[in-house]
């Protein structure tokens, strides 16, 4: 079911790691994309920064732990992980996150990267 | 469902999936692959050993491509194939060597 | 004219759904192709067939499935994203199928390749 | 390269239109539907209508009684807007 065309896309995360299964339903988007071997990139702004940060326990609150997936996004060829410079100051949040590798893009920079993208998803 | 090993019911899906993966035990990964007409050897326990050390990291099965990206990272190349995975298992490496090594069941869609 | 894939992702209570059907309709209308709807989150809640409105609200469930119908646009559903929230095609005693069978049971590689084939996504 | 930036909540309410806003170029434009359509009135859309192409459905206008005297909202009926979808190189939803 290998389609013969190539896009490149763009999940943008927009919400907190709890908000209701947007952050898990856009990883499971994004792993299925890479799995296609489409060029993934992620996203991470305004709440969506919350995603990213290191040190979160999901289950003791009775969440899946997808946070710990974020980690093994290399072997999936996910290596292009934007988070917005912006929406992490404005939020006060340290820059220890969940990725092996990411990289902080203030909002100048987060467009020009999202335009790169031919189909942008939003969750 | 259930399997009965060491006396005790150890309850799965309908297909074979453990429903707590920390019912899994090295004792009874055989049991769930002979039900899948497998019988364990040194190649398989390597990557069953492997999928449940990713899972229990990751917290996710990793799918097929990912799993031979990571095999070929620790076991180089000859390892990390599609053809010898599905050697090993038949019915998909995904699906049998997650269900052995006691993981839940892939999501459906994938 | 150029093909769309439209990516629906919300429930049918919800006006924004009845936005992206006028919007599917308006497509056809105006002479471009639309080469599948892919249902996602909430939005596969659309595809329950036991769905009811009051006779005099539009019910959206019904209004997809009419939708189909007449211009066999395929509704693609993730089953995965179903599955979670109550939809089932198991025909199993314990359950009861409820998938309407205007929509296809689809998972999310249906929608890789919706978007990859179509000349323009329009997430509504 | 352009991108139409769809808009369908409130700001409100949210901060969709914000982190639009944030990211939007001089090249992309702004489609506002649904209860995007309130933002006519918001103080960060207008600031940037001298720069940025707005446009407003019509049909969502309409239904929730705003008026838009403000010359610089394009209002575009649904036809219009799958028009600019086609034209679009991409769009990106904001919801």
């Amino acid at each position: 079911m290998m389609s013969d065309q190539v896009k490149k896309y763009a999940i943008v995360n927009t919400s907190a790691t709890f908000n209701k299964f947007n952050a898990k339903e856009a990883l499971d988007a994004a792993l299925i994309l890479a799995s296609y071997e489409m060029p993934v990139a992620l996203y991470f702004i305004g709440d969506g920064v919350y995603q990213a940060q290191k040190q979160q326990n999901a289950e003791s609150i009775g969440a899946k732990d997808f946070i710990a997936t974020f980690k093994a996004l290399g072997f999936y060829d996910i290596e292009d992980i934007y988070i917005s410079a912006d929406c992490l100051s404005q939020r006060q949040l340290a820059t220890e996150f969940a990725f092996t590798d990411a990289k902080l893009v203030s909002k100048e920079e987060f467009a020009v990267r999202l335009n790169q993208a031919d189909v942008i998803l939003t969750f | 469902m259930a399997i009965t090993f060491n006396n005790q019911q150890i309850d799965t899906d309908k297909e074979g999936y453990l429903l707590n993966i920390n019912d899994w035990s090295a004792e009874l990964a055989p049991v769930i692959a002979a039900a899948d007409n497998i019988n364990l050897t040194e190649d398989h326990w390597q990557v069953v050993h492997f999928v449940r050390n990713f899972y229990l990291e990751y917290k996710t099965s990793p799918a097929i491509r990912a799993l031979i990206k990571a095999l070929k990272a620790e076991f180089g190349e000859e390892k990390a194939n599609s053809r010898y995975l599905y050697r090993l298992f038949p019915k998909g490496p995904a699906k049998q060597a997650t269900k052995i090594a006691g993981l839940p069941k892939p999501a459906r869609c994938i | 004219m150029s093909s769309f894939a439209l990516i629906v992702t919300t429930s049918p209570t919800d006006n924004k759904t009845y936005t992206a059907l006028t919007f599917a309709q308006q497509l056809l209308a105006d002479g471009h192709s639309i080469i599948g709807i892919f249902f996602y989150q909430d939005g596969v809640l659309n595809a329950n067939q036991y769905v009811q409105a009051p006779s005099d609200e539009v019910n959206l469930y019904q209004a997809w499935s009419t939708f189909q119908k007449q211009s066999a646009t395929p509704l693609h559903l993730c089953i995965t994203a179903g599955e979670r929230r109550g939809l089932t095609d198991s025909n199993e005693v314990a359950f009861s199928h409820n998938i309407d069978d205007h929509f296809t049971i689809s998972g999310l590689g249906e929608l890789v390749v919706l978007t990859c084939k179509a000349d323009k996504v329009i997430q509504l | 390269m352009t991108i139409l930036h769809i808009v369908r909540s409130s700001a409100f309410n949210d901060n969709k239109l914000e982190l639009c806003l944030s990211i939007v170029t001089e090249h992309d434009s702004i489609f506002l539907i649904d209860d995007g359509v309130y933002n006519i009135a918001h103080p960060s859309l207008l600031k940037l209508l001298d720069r940025i192409e707005v446009f407003a459905l019509t049909e969502h206008t309409n239904a929730r009684a705003l008026n838009i005297d403000n010359k610089k909202i394009r209002t575009a009926d649904l036809s219009a807007f799958v028009a600019l979808t086609d034209n679009a190189e991409k769009t990106i939803t904001w919801q």
